[in-house]
C-alpha cells in the first residue's frame, strides 16, 4: 500500500526524490554536550540519508550504551531504533538483519563500545559480513563514565603522542581490513565535505561497511597542555575534586581538498593532523591501504577517507543461502509442514 | 553356563530388567546399543536407553543402561540386572555393579582376573576379540562389528527375535545396502556362539508384546528442533554446548529437508553459529525485535552468560525463546550429567527486579508442543520464555506418544499494529500504553509505517510513548505493569497435571520435568505400601492458581526435584506465600536421573518417621481423577 | 521579601529544613553546593546532601538536596523547605515541588512566567546572571561564579556564619591561594545582596550546634577505596560504570599516596582497566587464586556479565571480593538512580546450586570496615565475598563516625599450607579434603614447593586430590561440603543490629542498607504514636542464628527494602524456612532513596488496617538493648 | 629455603641443570584421542621446560575449556593448574600475574576458545603485552563439542582450500602481529624439531609471546575427499547417524629444514603445505612478517618458524610500576598505613 507524505512537511522546504523534507530525517534534541563530535556525526547521518532518498522507516538504527549509542535517538526519528546493551549491538544487529534482509541497518558504535567490550563481537560482524554500517564515533575516551582512556590511540591529543602510550592503541580500521570488512574508511566528524559522501557509500555498499569517524570529547580531552583561559577553571575542578565543569564548546570543524594534509586544532589547544587520501590509492588491494595507513601513522598523521572497498561484497544472507523474501515475512503455511509430514516423521522414530 | 552357577539362584524375569553396556567411547558402540534397545521396544516392549557418557571423545568408560520394562515404568529404576562388558578399564566396578542373581556378560578373549570373581552372579564368556581377528582384516571393522556381535549374542541369550534385528539392519542402512549383509552376518556370529554355547535363553527373557501402541522413541533435543520447525522459527542463533547441541543440529536437519524453496533451493531459514552465547542470544532478540521467530539453545554456562541480555529482554520486552539443556553444575561441573539445577539462575535472570517465564517438558512430545506453542507464548506476552529440560530428556532415546499438529491451529503473533492500523490511527502511538489493560502492550515492526509507529527501544527507563525518562513515577508506573502483566501470563501457560489418588489423599506430590516418569512409577510403588498420595506436575513458571489449590489441598506435600538446594520448592514458597513446613523436599543431584526406588524409599521414610499417615479424602470431596 | 508574602504563613524552622538546588549539570554547581552543605556540618549541625543528577555529561536537569536536622536523623524527609533553582528548564516543576509557605530562591535577570506563580510560597528573586555579567568578563568565570553566589546569598539569607565559609574555601584552595580571593568576593556579592535586598534571616535559620561530635562527611565508595587499602588489597581489576567507578578512583588516589614505595617509587599495588567485567573478575579470581588480595568494583550490568566467573569461583572455591554498587534496574534501567535490585541476583549468581555471601554496609564507616573485613572473610571461607551498597550510600556525602582502624589487627588469609608444612608433610596433600570438619579446605599457592602441593584448579567436577571425576558419589560429597562451608560462613559473617524497644515489642522491623537512616527515624516517629517496634538491620547473607530467632520472637515483620519484589523478604523466608504471612513487605523502588515519611506512613497504615495494637513485652521478657 | 631433590628420581635417568629429570616435568596420563595434535604439543612442552631447566613448581599452567585446555593436566605435574572457563584464560593469567611476577605463565587454549568466545581478552592480553606464552592448539575445530567450524582457517583441509572458505578465517598470527605482540610463532604440532626451540624461546621471552601451533584433530577432519578404508567407517556412522566410532591414529610427525617447504598428509588423506621461514625474513619487523604469511598464504602455504620478536619488550609490570617483589608477597606492613594515617584522613573529610 502507498500513503499520503506526511502532511506536517513546509512546500518551501527542499525535498528529495521521495518528496521528503531534511526534517523527516531529524531526530529528537540531543541531550550531549555542546559542541561533541557525536553530534556532527548525527547531522551528517541525517544529510546522507536525506540526500539518499532513503525511505526513513526503512532504516534500522542500533546501537550499544555510551554518549555516541545515545545518538540514534537524536536522528531518523520515523526509524525504529534499539539502544541495546554495552558492546553487544553487532550480535543485535546480526539478528534483526537475519530476519529482515529488506531494511538498512546502521549501527552506531563507541570506541569503548567497540574496542573494548564489544571486541569480540565487532570482529565476528565483520568475519560474517553483515550487510550493515558500522561507526565507530571514536574519542578516543569513555565519554558517559566521565573520560576513562579507551583501547584506541588517544585521537586528537598531540601532548600525548610524545610519552609512550602506556599500552598499544587499536587502531580498529587496520583490524577491519585484516579481518576482510568489505569497506573501511575512516574521517573526523567536523568534516562534513567528507564524511557525508563516505557515510551515502556505505549506506549503499552491500555488506559490511565500516567507517571510524574520529569524533573529539569537548569535556574529557584529560590533557595538560591546554589553553590559559580553561587552565583556570581546570585548577578550581581539581581543588574542588568535582568534573561537573562543562565549558560550552562549539563543534570543530574542518575542511580541506584530497591529496592535502590538514592540522585541526582542538577544544584543548591540541593538535592532530588529518591526511586526506588522494586518488592514488588502490581502493581494491587490502594489504596497501594497510601498509599506507601505518606508513603515514608513523608519520604522525592520521589517513582519512575510503581506503578500501570491495565493490562484490558477499553477504550474510549469500552465505547462509537465504530466501529473498524477508525471514520475517514468511507466512504459517511457507513455514509448517504440517501434520501429514509430521507422522511421517513419527515413524521414522518406531 | 558352568553347573556351579546353575546351583545357584539367578534371577528370573519377563520383560522386565535392567542391562547396562560398559564399552569404550570412540569404539562405535553407540549404534549397536541402540539396535538392541530399538529391537525390544519393536517387539513391543517399553524399554529405556540412558547413555551415561564421559566428557571427551575418545578411550574413557561409557555407559549405555536400558531399562525393559512391560508395565511402561521408563523411568531409571536402580540396580542392573545384566552388564555386557567390552572395557577392562571399568570391568572391576561393572562387576559390582550387578545385582546377585545377575549376569555379566564379557569378552573373555582375555581370561577374567580371578580376584574380581564373584560366586553370586552369572559369568557368560564370549571371546569377542578373537572371534573378530578371525572373521576381520581390517583393524577399524574389528573394532567395530565386535559391538554388532554382542548384540547378536544378547539375541539368543535373552530370546531377542532375530529377524526384528536384521529388520532394524535393513532399514538403518537404506540407501547403503552394501553395509546390510556384513552386519546380519556379525550379528549371526554373535548369535550362533551363544546358541552352540549356553543354555538360552537365560533367566531373565524377552517376548513380544502390544505394550507401546503408536509411541515412538526418539530424544527430546530432536523434538524441541521439530518444535521449532513447527512453530515457524525462521532464525536460529546458537553456540555449540553439551547438552544442547543436538537441538539446532536437529532443526538443521529437519529445516533442509522441509524448509527449502524448491524453486530456488533457497533457505526459508537461518542458522547463524555464534561467537559465543552473549551473541547468540542478542542475536535472537535482535531477530524478534524485527518480528521474526527466533531461538537458542543452550546449557547452564551459557545461561549465565546470557544474563545481562535476558534482563534486556524483561524490561524492553522483547520476545526471545530460549531452550536450557540443564547440565550437572555449577560451573563447567559435570557436563555429561543430568541435573534440574538451573530453575533458580532462569527463574530470576539478570540484575535488578525481573522475572522471566518457564516451560518444563517431561516428555519428547512436550518437547516438541511447548517449544512449538513457545513461540506463540513469547510473541504474546513480549518476553522470553525458556525452555527447561535437561540431559537426561534432551540426549536420550525415550518413549513418547507421536507427535501431533493440528492443521486448523493458527500462529498467534500477539500484539502487532499493521501498516493499516497505524494509518487508521488518529491518537499518538505509545508502544508502552497498556491499552487492554493486561500490562501487554502493542508494539509494531520495525519499517511498518513511513511516518506513524516507529519507537525506540532501550534498556534504559522510558515512558509510555517509549520515550526516555528519569521521572521515578514513570518508572515505577512501568515496573507495576511488568508485574500485570506477569499475572496475566499466569493464565497464557500451560496448566498443571493433577493426578489423584483414588480417593484423594492429603499428601501431595509435586515435582516436574524428568521427575516424572521416576515419580509415577514410586507412586505405584507406596500406592502398594498402601500410601495414597496426590501428585502435580509442574508444567510452567508463573504458577496458576491450580498449584496454589493443590498446596492448599494438602497437609504434606513432596517437592521432588534434582538439585541440592530445592530451588523449585523455594519458588513455589516465593511465589505463592507458602509456609515452608509444608513442603518436603527430595532431593536428588548426584548427576544421574533420579530413580523409583529413591523417590520411594525417600518418602517411605519421611512418612514413618513423622508417623503420618496418609488420610483418603471423603469420596465426593473433590477427588475426581484430573489427568 | 514582599509585603504579601510577609503576611502569608511562612515555614518558620531553625536547624530543621529540607533545601534542593536545582541546577543544569556541567555548570560547575557541585562544588559550590558542596560548600553549602559542609559549611553546616562544620557549624555543628547534621546534614545529608544528596545528588539526583542525570545521565548525561552536560546540559540536563541535576538537583542537590540537602538535608539539615540537628535532632541528627539523615535520611531523606521528603518534601522540600527551600528550592534554589538556577535552571529554567525544570523551574516549573521546582516550583510545584516547594511546601506551602516554603520559600523559592531563583535567578531574577529574567522576569518569572506569571503562569508559574504560587500564592503560598515565598518567592526571592536574585539577578545572578546580571550580576555575573557586570562582574566578569570571562563566560565561563561568569557560569561557575554565579553558583558560589547564591550560596553567598544564603549564607545571609539562613544565618549561616559567613566565616565558616570563607575558611572552607581556604581549605579548599589550600596550594591553589590565587583562588581564594575571587571565590570570597563571589561569595560576599551574593551575601550583600541579600542583605540589602531581603529580611534577613528569613523564617528557616541556622545556629551553631554541636551535634556532629567528631562524624565525618565521606560517600561509601571513598570509604570503600580506603576500606581496600586497609584491608591490604593488591590488585584492583574494573571497568568502569556509574556509580561504582569512583571507589576504584578513590582506591588509586590513595594507593598512589600511600603504597608507593619511597625508594624506588613503584607502586605497591596495581589497578588494571579491563575490557569488560567479565574480564575484570577474571582477572580478580586469577589474583586471588595466586596469593593476592585482589577486588573489583562493579553495578548490576556489571553483576549480570559476572555471572559465570562467580559460579566458577563458588565452585573451584578461590577467593574473590566484588563490591556492587546498586542502581536502578532491571537492564540499564535508570544508571543514576538507587536501589537495593541485586539482591537476589546476587545471593544465588550463577547456574547450577550456588550460595554466595553478601555483605551490606549501611554507613561510610561500614563501608571501610566491611571491605577490609571482606578480605579476611573470604580468604578464610573461599568464596567470593559481594559487598552489596548503594549510589545513594556510594556516591554521596554521608555523615559518618570517623574510620578507625585497629593496629594491633593481623590478616586472616585462611588455610594456606606454606612450604614447611608441605614438606614435613608425609600423606598426600587434597586439596579438597575437609580435615577441620568445617567445610573449608587447605589450599597452597602456586609455586610453593618443587614437588609437594601442586594441585589442578578446575571448574569441573573433582574429587578430594582435585583429581577430575564423573563420579556422581564424589561429586555429591563435594557439593555437600559447600553448604557444610555455609553452615560454618553464618558464624563467620557479622551479626545483625538488633535494637528493641524500650520493653521489646511483638512487632519487628527488619531492614539493610542504606534503609537505615529513614527506618530509624520512622520508628521514633512511630514511637510518637505509640507504636513500638523491634528492629533487626541485616549485616550480611547467610543469616545466623540471631536472625531467626528475632523472626521467631516477633509476630509481624515489616521487611523494609528499595526494590518491587521483596528480594531481602524472600531470601529470608528461603533460607530460615519462615512463614511468609508473618513478615509484610513495605517496598520502595522509584529510584529514589526512600523516605521516613514514606516508612512510618506505610507502616501506621498497616497496622491499622490489620488493626493490630502492638504488645510490649513484659520486661524482664529479653527486652535488652542489644545496640 | 631449599629442598631435597625428588626422591624418586631414577639414577640412570639424564638430568637437566637443577637435576631434575624429564618425568619431575610430566603429567597425569592423557584422556585425548589417540593420535591427537595436542598430545605432541604437551610432550613438546615438558622437553622444552625440562631442557630449560625452569623449576617445575615455578610456572602456571592456565587455560579456558576445549581438548586443547585439557592438556595443562597432562604435562608439569608439579605445577599449579588452573582449567577456567571458556574463552577467558586471558583475564585469569593478567590477575595471576599481576599478583606474582616472579613465575613462568603458560596459557594454554583452543582456536574456539580463542577466535571464539575468547577474542575480546586475546585481543586485550596481546595489547597490555602480558609476560605469558600463549599457546593456540589450532585444529580448526571445535573438538570437544564434536567437531564444529571454528573460526580460524581450516586448518589442514586442503579439499577445503578450494571451496569458497564460508567466511572469512581469522588469522591469529595476523592479529597478534598487528596487535603488537612481542614475539609472534607458528608451527606444527608434529615437527618438535622446529616447536620445541620456539616453546624455550617463547617462554623465556620478557613478554607476550604467541605461538599458534597448527594440531590435526584425528577426529573430526569432517572432509569428504577421504581415503577407502575410512569411507566404509563414515558410511557406517552416517547410516547410524551416530559420531562415536574413532579410530585410532598416530600421531602425524613431520621434521624439515629451515628455508624449505613440506607437505603433511593428514589423517583424512588431506594435505597441508607448510613453509619453515629462512633466516632471510628480518624478524624485528612486524610490516615484513604481516607481508610475508599474506604472500605464502596466498601462494597456499603456511608459514611457520618464528616470525617477529621483539627483543625488549614492555611486561605490563613496567607499565603499571609495580615494585619488584611479588605483591602477593607483600606483607601487612608493607601494605597497611595504619590508624594514624586514617585519622588524618579523617580529617580531611570535616
Ligand atoms: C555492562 C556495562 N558495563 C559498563 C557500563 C558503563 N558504561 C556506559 S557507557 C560506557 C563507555 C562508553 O564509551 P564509548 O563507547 O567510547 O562511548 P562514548 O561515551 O565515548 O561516546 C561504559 C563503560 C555499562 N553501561 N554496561
Ligand atoms: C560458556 C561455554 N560455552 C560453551 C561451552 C562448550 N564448549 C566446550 S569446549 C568448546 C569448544 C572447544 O574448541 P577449541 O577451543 O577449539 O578446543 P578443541 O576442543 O578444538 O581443542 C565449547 C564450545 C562451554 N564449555 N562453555
Ligand atoms: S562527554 Fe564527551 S562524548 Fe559525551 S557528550 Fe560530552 S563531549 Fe560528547
Ligand atoms: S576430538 Fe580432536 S581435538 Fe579432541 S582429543 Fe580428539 S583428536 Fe584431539
Ligand atoms: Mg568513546
Ligand atoms: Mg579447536
Amino acid at each position: 500500500m502507498t500513503y499520503l507524505r506526511p502532511n506536517f512537511r513546509h512546500p518551501d522546504l527542499p525535498t528529495n526524490d521521495l518528496g521528503y523534507t531534511k526534517k523527516n530525517y531529524e531526530g529528537s534534541l540531543s541531550t550531549l554536550c555542546a559542541g561533541c563530535g557525536h553530534d556532527s556525526i548525527s547531522a551528517a547521518i541525517v544529510q546522507a540519508c536525506f540526500e539518499l532518498s532513503v525511505e526513513p522507516h526503512k532504516v534500522a538504527k542500533m546501537s550499544g550504551i555510551g554518549c555516541s549509542s545515545k545518538t540514534p535517538t537524536y536522528f531518523l526519528g520515523n526509524s525504529h531504533g534499539f539502544n541495546s546493551v554495552h558492546g553487544r549491538m553487532p550480535s543485535v544487529v546480526t539478528g534483526a538483519n537475519m530476519a529482515n534482509r529488506d531494511m538498512i541497518y546502521i549501527g552506531v558504535s563507541g570506541d569503548g563500545d567497540t574496542a573494548s567490550i564489544g571486541m569480540g563481537q565487532f570482529v565476528h560482524a565483520v568475519r560474517r559480513s553483515l550487510n550493515m554500517t558500522y561507526i565507530v564515533e571514536n574519542n578516543g575516551c569513555y565519554g558517559l563514565t566521565k573520560g576513562q582512556d579507551s583501547a584506541t590511540a588517544d585521537v586528537g591529543s598531540k601532548s600525548k603522542k610524545g610519552d609512550a602510550n602506556p599500552f598499544e592503541a587499536i587502531d580498529l580500521v587496520a583490524m577491519a581490513l585484516q579481518l576482510g570488512a568489505s569497506f573501511v574508511a575512516r574521517s573526523f566528524s567536523g568534516d562534513k565535505e567528507q564524511l557525508v559522501p563516505l557515510l551515502k557509500a556505505a549506506i549503499s555498499h552491500p555488506g559490511f561497511a565500516f567507517i571510524d569517524v574520529i569524533s573529539p570529547c569537548v569535556t574529557f580531552n584529560n590533557n595538560p597542555g591546554s589553553t590559559k583561559s580553561y587552565e583556570f577553571v581546570r585548577d578550581h575542578l581539581e581543588a574542588t575534586g568535582t568534573v561537573d565543569f562543562v565549558p560550552m564548546r562549539k563543534e570543530i570543524t574542518t575542511s580541506y581538498s584530497a591529496g592535502t594534509s590538514q592540522e585541526v586544532t582542538l577544544h584543548d589547544g591540541s593538535v592532530i593532523h588529518l591526511h586526506k587520501i588522494d586518488e592514488k590509492l588502490d581502493i581494491h588491494n587490502r594489504r596497501s591501504a594497510l601498509d599506507l595507513i601505518q606508513e603515514y601513522k608513523e608519520g604522525g598523521k592520521i589517513l582519512t577517507g575510503l581506503l578500501y572497498m570491495d565493490k562484490e561484497p558477499t553477504d550474510l544472507h549469500e552465505t547462509v543461502g537465504t530466501v529473498h523474501k524477508p525471514l520475517r515475512s514468511l507466512h504459517e503455511k511457507e513455514l509448517c509442514p504440517g501434520n501429514n509430514v509430521l507422522q511421517n516423521i513419527n515413524a521414522s522414530f518406531r | 553356563m558352568s553347573k556351579e552357577a546353575a546351583l545357584m539362584n539367578r534371577i528370573e524375569s519377563l520383560n522386565d530388567f535392567v542391562i547396562r553396556f560398559a564399552n569404550v567411547n570412540g569404539t562405535g558402540s553407540a549404534s549397536a546399543n541402540n539396535l538392541f534397545a530399538k529391537a525390544i521396544f519393536r517387539m513391543g516392549i517399553p524399554v529405556s536407553p540412558k547413555n551415561i557418557f564421559p566428557s571427551n571423545i575418545q578411550g574413557l568408560p561409557t555407559w549405555y543402561e536400558v531399562r525393559v520394562n512391560e508395565k511402561g515404568y521408563i523411568g531409571r529404576r536402580g540396580g542392573i540386572d545384566i552388564v555386557v562388558c567390552v572395557n577392562p578399564q571399568s570391568m572391576a566396578k561393572d562387576i559390582e555393579d550387578v545385582e546377585p542373581g545377575g549376569y555379566f556378560l564379557y569378552d573373555n578373549t582375555k581370561a577374567l582376573d580371578l580376584r574380581m570373581m564373584r560366586r553370586d552372579i552369572h559369568f557368560i564368556g564370549i571371546p569377542l576379540t578373537e572371534i573378530c581377528r578371525q572373521e576381520y582384516t581390517d583393524p577399524r571393522q574389528r573394532q567395530l562389528f565386535k559391538n554388532v556381535i554382542y548384540v547378536g549374542a544378547l539375541a539368543a541369550l535373552l530370546n531377542i527375535e532375530f529377524e526384528v534385528l536384521t529388520n532394524l539392519i535393513a532399514d538403518q542402512f537404506e540407501g547403503k545396502e552394501k553395509l546390510i549383509a556384513p552386519n546380519v552376518h556379525a550379528l549371526e556370529l554373535g548369535f550362533n556362539y551363544a546358541r552352540e554355547n549356553f543354555q538360552c535363553p537365560i533367566g531373565i527373557r524377552i517376548e513380544r508384546r502390544n505394550n507401546v501402541g503408536d509411541a515412538i522413541l526418539i530424544d527430546g533435543n530432536t523434538a524441541c528442533g521439530l518444535g521449532a520447525i513447527y512453530g515457524g522459527a525462521t532464525v536460529a542463533a546458537w553456540y555449540p554446548i553439551t547438552p544442547s547441541t543436538s537441538v539446532v543440529d536437529a532443526f538443521e536437519t529437519y529445516a533442509k529437508r522441509l524448509r527449502v524453496c524448491p524453486a530456488s533451493g533457497k533457505q526459508k531459514f537461518a542458522i547463524v553459529q555464534a561467537e559465543d552465547e552473549l551473541a547468540a542470544i542478542g542475536m535472537v532478540i535482535g531477530a524478534n525485535w524485527n518480528g521474526a521467530r527466533s531461538f537458542t539453545a543452550t546449557s547452564g554456562p551459557g545461561i549465565s552468560l546470557m544474563n545481562e541480555f535476558l534482563g534486556l529482554a524483561y524490561f524492553a520486552e522483547i520476545p526471545a525463546v530460549l531452550i536450557d539443556v540443564q547440565r550437572t553444575g555449577p560451573s563447567t561441573g559435570m557436563p555429561t550429567r543430568t541435573q534440574q539445577s538451573d530453575v533458580f539462575e532462569c527463574a530470576y535472570a539478570s540484575h535488578g527486579d525481573t522475572k522471566h517465564v518457564l516451560l518444563f517438558p517431561s516428555t519428547p512430545k512436550e518437547c516438541f508442543d511447548m517449544t512449538a506453542s513457545a513461540f506463540d507464548l513469547t510473541e504474546r506476552l513480549q518476553t522470553p520464555i525458556i525452555l527447561l529440560t535437561d540431559l537426561d530428556l534432551g540426549m536420550n532415546d525415550t518413549m513418547s506418544e507421536p507427535l501431533q499438529w493440528d492443521d486448523a491451529r493458527a500462529y498467534d503473533r500477539g500484539k502487532v499494529f499493521t501498516a493499516e492500523q497505524l494509518e487508521a490511527m488518529s491518537e499518538r502511538f505509545g508502544r508502552y500504553l497498556d491499552i487492554d489493560d493486561d500490562g501487554i502492550c502493542y508494539r509494531t515492526y520495525p519499517g511498518t509505517h513511513p511516518t506513524k509507529g516507529s519507537f525506540f527501544t532501550r534498556g534504559t527507563s522510558r515512558d509510555e510513548y517509549a520515550v526516555y525518562t528519569e521521572d521515578g513515577a514513570a518508572y515505577a508506573r512501568n515496573m507495576d505493569r511488568l508485574l500485570k502483566k506477569w499475572e496475566t501470563a499466569k493464565s497464557y501457560v500451560p496448566a498443571p497435571e493433577i493426578i489423584n489418588a483414588e480417593h484423594g489423599s492429603n499428601i501431595g506430590m509435586i515435582y516436574f520435568g524428568t521427575t516424572r516418569a521416576a515419580a509415577l512409577e514410586a507412586i505405584d510403588h507406596l500406592h502398594e505400601d498402601a500410601i495414597a498420595i496426590d501428585t502435580l506436575r509442574l508444567k510452567a513458571f508463573p504458577f496458576n492458581r491450580e498449584v496454589e489449590e493443590f498446596i492448599a489441598q494438602h497437609d504434606t506435600i513432596f517437592v521432588v526435584e534434582q538439585n541440592r538446594d530445592g530451588q523449585m520448592r523455594s519458588i513455589l514458597i516465593n511465589e505463592c506465600e507458602i509456609n515452608p513446613t509444608k513442603l518436603v523436599a527430595v532431593l536428588n543431584y548426584d548427576g544421574m536421573p533420579i530413580t523409583a526406588r529413591y523417590i520411594h524409599g525417600k518418602v517411605a521414610d519421611y512418612l514413618q518417621s513423622a508417623n503420618v499417615t496418609p488420610l483418603r479424602r471423603q469420596a465426593g470431596q473433590k477427588a475426581e481423577r484430573k489427568s
